[in-house]
């Protein structure tokens, strides 16, 4: 027992040990470079600094993220978040600006109710399609990648849609307990979503169909219904992260609002220490992982690298990322996978090559 | 914005009507779409058939469309490069074909200037001299070092290249005046945004900012005031484009100076392809009528203001 | 007829894995030309020195001597060119390629690095029919019973010219016929003076084939002995390391009376239920507390009816009916909720989802039933987890391990685990008693044995025959993917009668 | 055994079946719109027309997907290929660029050197991150997709290189007997792969990689040296088409050059009916499935669809395809599989929801 739990907590360690040194890190180049960089000061009633920054840029990533950390547990992958985004920050944007008092807290709140509906109807399809129809995820979400942009620019009608609504700008730049709000709302959907596949019995269900899909279902699983749902809440935390995104600059850009996101939440899932193969997930990972992705966009900016070889230095750092991670995974696959019921192939490649790898 | 209706017509010169194919850029920015509203509109008005297409910002894109209008037999061909170089092949294609070719907006680096009738549309590199130029007069009297940052436009697009370059050679003039800090915000508001928060705290002492578009500009004013500065007062606010949005901020005193960058080339633009079909000379170079606002031309402005 | 040099010696080999020692100085000798058993229970240890002999693990600690000199193998493929070739215990082949290919995968027949396909083809065929098996060689290989998969498995190995044949359980699901080619085939190597290794739970197979045996207890080496020398219960003591009165107390259970059961309620019935390409239409009825025994050949469509009864496969022909009235079932959501539990034959595939715990596979088919939104209590949880480890004597007992880390017998009951505590109506078993030692068999025995007397109705398929004839009380025999007949199992009927409904098809 | 071979062909006979139905569905919609469409005439010696078109512009897509399937039958994936395309292509008009005679044969084909020699780095790269380090493919590989974009921007120090070689023209836009270079090019590859992967074990092995890969090791197979091969030929390929695409324009432009190409492959490879679970592969199927995507772009162009739409057309003629293709996965995996050994989740979620699904 004693070694049992003292195991896990070994593993867990290793799970998140690595990020957060990376996390520092990065954090310590910057102070390095620039003293000033952790400094946090009170400007007007709230905290502000490039720390603040970082947090408040990095909750929508964390939103869309997290959503796809359940996707790909069930072995899937959603390319369409950044589209979903777009469109249900489109939506919300479009119907305040054609109200005539834009700071009314109703018009608002129905904006966010249209945003939230389209992103449902969006994780609805996407869910359908590789569910119902059995479509293999990437393209299935794919299509909504691609098609969702379009959609975005006929909500948008083409145009950058700028609205002027105070309690719109507060999901985005607004402060609540001196701290960014969007910062709380991040860490709400977080806390809820763990509490609901934690507490309930949906994540363990979610880990089963993403480890042995064919056993899940001979168990009596509904799996279908299980990959349904994942893909609709990753739509809705697109859809929140779409208005946190537009609300940030009182703008809705059909073309560029979530742009790349999908890869940046991806990153973010993989550094967190979920497999892209399915099964185990991990959302304190995740958020740790956004959290990263987030500091090395600053750090970019922060440190003015010049267009040309900062997106040289991000890729370097993934790297070192996905290094230094390698050796714990290998570990963890020589120690405790290696007669590991056939994951997908690319995990097993990896899995097997570490081991022959072991040296003698 | 969405597209133009006519499909109807099956292509060629069937119908009397002249037919102009236009390929444009994308819909990158409020600009790019009251450029390609002015030509749509302007187009309809001289009642001639449009087939527009929307490259998405990928050259390959425009090449195949082009390639198609060719096949398509249309009368003329306009286009905005989505980037400089590389058209020498489609455009001799067009040439074989004897379709007239009329470069809008942005131009090609072709050395073989016969390949194309004539490019209209503004001048990048001047736009950026001109808001180079206002900021040396400004700060003449300025004794101290003036520290300027930059947004650039997307890396590598000729508008980003060029509106640099004339800005840099005019404010060589004085010595004074130093681009601290110069990074890309994609042309986007949330770019210039997230990249002017960064400035602001790694400079205490910015002076002035140089944004390559009103959006990017835009963003950064959030940054500006988040930061507790003011901006058009403690930042001295330089930016390209005078879209709507931008001429409010110049008019409300957020923005110190605009240099235009008209859209509204559609009139000129169709008045050529007239010329054109008509087998007039023109010249190789028109400029589309495009001036400077201070924040009080563009009080004046801003009621009868199309974008 | 030990010669004088042994062709392979491993010594004092120690391989720990986090938290268990699953070898601790283990010992042994491979001679030329004989037949040796690798005993021992239910994760002795046995498949792990297999692999650390083959270089799937590395030892920490001892020796491996092949024909004289000291190896070591980074990876499999080495144990391969050294002439080591072998059967690992999960079936481990390429589904998706034919069976050809699975056959020569690695070793292809080339003209000048040029793949020949006609010649692999037609080498696979002569193999196939070597083993008598009737197989499409172009069919791909997931579209074969596991007990072909399994033959396949083992003419692969064969066919590698080799100087050590390594077999880990081939036998688990082969009928008696499949395992008399076999032995076939391992007497006529041995005479060629390969050196054989053969893991099995089956005592009779250990005498009739193996020369001498190695026993392994709790990743210890017991000893090494001759078969000839060591009657029965000795090996079996060894083995378990206590008296084995459990068994016989089992032998002579007398056969339960059918005339009370059938008098019973159907729990299900079905009428000419069937699935093309799959199973031919049947009916059957299954009363409660009563034992229906599937008897069949290798391929003969036992699995599928079990599939068929479970919704596992959809059925296109005919209905079914539980407790009088009709109930159709799509799906095995369906299924749990009538009260059916399907235990398959395909543990790693069908089964367990290696990367969750012992205790979470346990839950998931009670879980499932009651949907996400209800988890079952942790306390509940660890309770009936507890039960079942104690009660199916898993082991390691540490509810919290992945479940890929045990080893294949202790998966078999995690599986029977889960679906024991669904407390099911009607219990089908497809080959649960599959790799699973002596001492647990007897266990599972008198368990459907207290279950059926409890009142629950059981579908039990094996492929060993005396365990369907001690279990049921009517036996159903397939051929060809038909039922071709029903015997009730009274002290009349024994072995021959089946083999005889078997082979004849006449229904009684 | 009869059934089952007829069985076989008749899947076999699905795989290709359905994409040639939508490649000629296509072809028929614009014949109907525009009649010309078919139309070929012959134009200063070398045909010209819609068609021609569709076959030279596909060419570059063919090599990128031809390389992307082998890759994808081990389970992988190659994100990075538009990348790689963008930095050969780079590479090579600089080399040619910096040249007093960029006619010169030598200095093209100095210039191909150099090009080809990235690329293989390139592949390289990616194999050694996923078979060596053990990272997964869609990470390995974003990682290349990221910074080679970076790197191509270095090569081309943020400018658009304009070459003017007649030689290096020809690559994408020469003709030959009347028909566009590219095109036999492309030829060549695929019938070079082909002839590799079918007339030697290659092809075997890589789809048991994919299948199991832990069986093949088990089998003895050098498992890494394959996928580390995949990523090789995939890099290569994808260096080629960098030639055609830079060629088709004289000129590189390190943003745009190949950009989405990764994308159009991936869907040509799924669309030929390859699994993106590894596996069984079918290089024709590719091939159609690049003319289909192409056939696509061209038809929007031709037809004249607005681009807000176009993005919609495209991605419902994906989800038709997919539609129409699922029945035969369906089918295949109720008939063929209830036993076969897990595939990955994604794969299975499909299968078996496929199963629960076939109607009675
Ligand atoms: N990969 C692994 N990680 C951790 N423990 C393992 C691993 N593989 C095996 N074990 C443990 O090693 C012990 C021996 O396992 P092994 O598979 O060798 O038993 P076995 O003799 O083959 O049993 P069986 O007859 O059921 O196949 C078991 O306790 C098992 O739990
Ligand atoms: N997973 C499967 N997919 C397709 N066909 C199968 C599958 N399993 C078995 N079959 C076919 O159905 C026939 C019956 O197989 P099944 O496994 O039901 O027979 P069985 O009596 O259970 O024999 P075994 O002892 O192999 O389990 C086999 O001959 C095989 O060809
Ligand atoms: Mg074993
Ligand atoms: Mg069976």
């Amino acid at each position: 027992m004693n070694t049992l739990t003292s195991r896990l907590s070994q593993a867990s360690k290793h799970q998140l040990f690595w990020p957060v040194v990376v996390l520092v890190g990065l954090l310590a180049v910057n102070a390095l470079y620039r003293p000033s960089f952790l400094g946090v000061e009170m400007k007007d009633g709230h905290l502000y600094g490039s720390l603040i920054d970082i947090v408040r840029l990095s909750a929508p990533l964390i939103l869309v993220a997290v959503g796809m950390t359940l996707v790909i547990a069930t072995g899937g992958i959603d390319l369409s978040v950044g589209s979903v985004a777009s469109i249900s920050g489109a939506i919300a944007c479009l119907h305040i600006s054609q109200q005539p008092d834009q700071n009314a807290l109703s018009v608002v709140l129905v904006a966010l109710a249209l945003g939230i509906g389209l992103s449902l109807v969006a994780g609805t399809w996407n869910g359908m399609l590789v569910a119902g129809i059995g479509i293999q995820p990437i393209i299935a979400t794919l299509i909504l990648m691609v098609a969702g942009r379009g959609l975005a620019q006929l909500i948008t009608s083409g145009q950058i849609i700028t609205i002027n609504s105070s309690p719109y700008r507060t999901i985005g730049v607004g402060y609540w307990l001196t701290l960014p709000v969007s910062i709380f709302i991040a860490i709400a959907v977080v806390a809820l979503v763990s509490v609901v596949t934690r507490r309930t019995a949906l994540g363990v269900i979610i880990e089963a169909v993403g480890g042995n899909a064919e056993a899940s279902r001979l168990a009596g699983i509904r799996s279908r219904r299980i990959i349904l749902l994942v893909y609709v809440i990753c739509g809705v935390c697109a859809g929140l992260a779409g208005f946190m995104l537009t609300a940030d600059v009182s703008s809705a850009n059909g073309n560029a609002v979530g742009l790349w996101v999908e890869l940046d939440a991806i990153l973010a899932v993989v550094i967190g220490g979920t497999a892209l193969s399915g099964g185990r997930f991990s959302l304190s990972g995740t958020v740790l992982g956004a959290l990263i992705i987030q500091t090395l966009t600053t750090t970019v900016y922060a440190m003015n690298i010049t267009p040309q070889t900062s997106l040289l230095f991000k890729a370097l750092v993934v790297i070192a990322v996905c290094l230094i991670q390698a050796p714990a995974f290998r570990a963890k696959f020589t120690r405790r996978r290696p007669a590991a019921p056939l994951p997908p192939p690319q995990a097993t490649a990896s899995g097997q090559d570490q081991k022959v790898e072991v040296p003698a | 914005a969405c597209g133009n209706s006519d499909t109807g017509d099956k292509g060629g010169t069937g119908s009397g009507k002249i037919v102009l194919g236009f390929s444009q850029v994308g819909a990158e920015s409020g600009w790019r779409t009251a450029n390609t509203n002015s030509i749509k509109e302007a187009a309809a008005a001289a009642g001639f058939e449009l087939k527009f297409d929307d490259a998405q910002q990928k050259q390959e894109n425009q090449i195949k469309a082009i390639r198609n209008f060719i096949q398509q037999k249309v009368d003329v061909i306009a286009f905005s490069p989505v980037v400089e170089s590389g058209w020498d092949t489609v455009l001799k294609e067009a040439k074989d074909a004897k379709i007239p070719v009329i470069l809008t907006d942005r131009s090609v680096d072709s050395a073989d200037k016969t390949l194309y009738k004539t490019f209209i549309g503004s001048d990048f590199v001047k736009e950026g001299k001109l808001s180079g130029e206002w900021l040396v007069e400004k700060t003449k009297s300025a004794t101290g070092p003036v520290n300027i940052v930059e947004l650039q436009g997307t890396t590598g697009s000729a508008p980003a290249n060029d509106r640099k370059k004339g800005f840099a050679a005019a404010i060589a003039a004085n010595p004074n005046l130093k681009v601290i800090a110069s990074q890309t915000g994609d042309f986007t508001r949330a770019g210039g945004k997230a990249v002017m928060e960064q400035f602001l705290k790694a400079n205490p002492k910015i002076d002035v900012l140089f944004a390559h578009n009103d959006d990017m500009g835009l963003g950064a004013l959030e940054a500006i005031t988040a930061a507790g500065k003011v901006p058009g007062k403690d930042i001295t606010i330089i930016t390209i484009d005078a879209v709507k949005d931008g001429m409010q901020a110049l008019a409300d005193g957020k923005f110190n100076f605009i240099a235009e960058c008209s859209p509204l080339l559609g009139p000129q633009l169709m008045d050529l392809v007239k010329k054109v079909k008509a087998g007039e000379t023109i010249p190789t170079r028109i400029e589309t009528q495009e001036g400077t606002f201070t924040q009080e031309q563009a009080k004046a402005a801003l009621p009868t203001r199309k974008y | 007829m030990v010669e004088s040099q042994p062709v392979l010696t491993m010594t004092a080999i120690s391989k720990s894995f986090p938290g268990v020692q699953a070898l601790n100085d283990v010992g042994l000798r491979l001679f030329p030309g004989e037949v040796h058993g690798l005993m021992g229970e239910n994760g002795a240890g046995k498949s792990t020195l297999i692999k650390v002999l083959t270089g799937v693990y590395s030892h920490d600690s001892g020796t491996i001597g092949l024909a004289g000199q000291t190896v070591r193998f980074g990876a499999p493929m080495q144990a391969i060119a050294a002439g080591i070739s072998t059967v690992y215990q999960e079936v481990n082949l390429v589904p998706n390629l034919s069976v050809a290919e699975n056959i020569f995968i690695g070793r292809e027949p080339r003209i000048a690095s040029l793949i020949d396909w006609r010649r692999m083809r037609r080498a696979a065929r002569h193999l196939v029919e070597r083993l008598e098996l009737d197989v499409d060689v172009t069919a791909p290989l997931g579209s074969c019973s596991l007990a072909v998969q399994q033959m396949i498995a083992i003419a692969r190995a064969i066919d590698i010219k080799a100087q050590v044949l390594v077999l880990d359980e081939p036998t688990s699901s082969l009928d008696t016929t499949e395992v008399e080619q076999l032995f076939r085939i391992m007497r006529q190597l041995r005479g060629e003076g390969i050196a054989i290794l053969f893991v099995t739970h089956f005592l009779d197979q250990v005498y009739a084939i193996a020369d001498r045996v190695t026993v392994l207890r709790n990743g210890r080496l017991v000893g090494e002995y001759m078969t000839s020398e060591l009657p029965q219960l000795a090996l079996v003591e060894k083995m378990i390391g206590k008296e084995l009165e459990a068994l016989e107390s089992l032998e002579d259970q007398p056969k339960r009376a059918l005339a009370a059961i059938e008098a019973s309620t159907a729990v299900i019935e079905a009428s000419s239920i069937g699935r093309k390409g799959s199973v031919a239409p049947f009916s059957l009825t299954i009363h409660q507390g009563e034992v229906v025994g599937l008897a069949g050949l290798l391929g003969s469509g036992r699995t599928e009816v079990a599939r068929l009864l479970f919704g596992a496969d959809r059925a296109d022909s005919g209905q079914l009916t539980m407790q009088g009235n009709p109930a159709p079932i799509h799906n095995p959501v369906d299924a749990i909720d009538r009260g059916i539990a399907f235990c398959s034959e395909n543990r790693r595939t069908e089964g367990l989802v290696g990367e969750l715990s012992v205790r979470e596979n346990i839950i998931l088919a009670l879980q499932a039933t009651r949907g996400w939104t209800k988890p079952v209590p942790r306390r509940r949880q660890d309770e009936l987890v507890a039960k079942y480890i104690s009660a199916l004597d898993i082991r390691p007992g540490d509810p919290e391990m992945p479940v890929r880390n045990l080893s294949g017998g202790n998966q078999q009951k995690v599986l029977l685990a889960r679906w024991l505590i669904t407390e099911p109506r009607l219990l089908i078993l497809d080959e649960p008693t599959r790799g699973i030692d002596i001492g647990a068999k007897t266990e599972i025995q008198r368990l459907v044995m207290q279950l059926s007397d409890g009142g629950m109705a059981v579908l039990f398929i094996s492929a060993e025959l005396e365990e369907v004839l001690r279990l049921s009380h009517k036996i159903a025999v397939m051929r060809d993917r038909h039922l071709v007949a029903e015997l009730a199992n009274d002290d009349s009927v024994d072995a021959e009668h089946v083999m005889a409904a078997i082979a004849s098809g006449a229904s009684s």
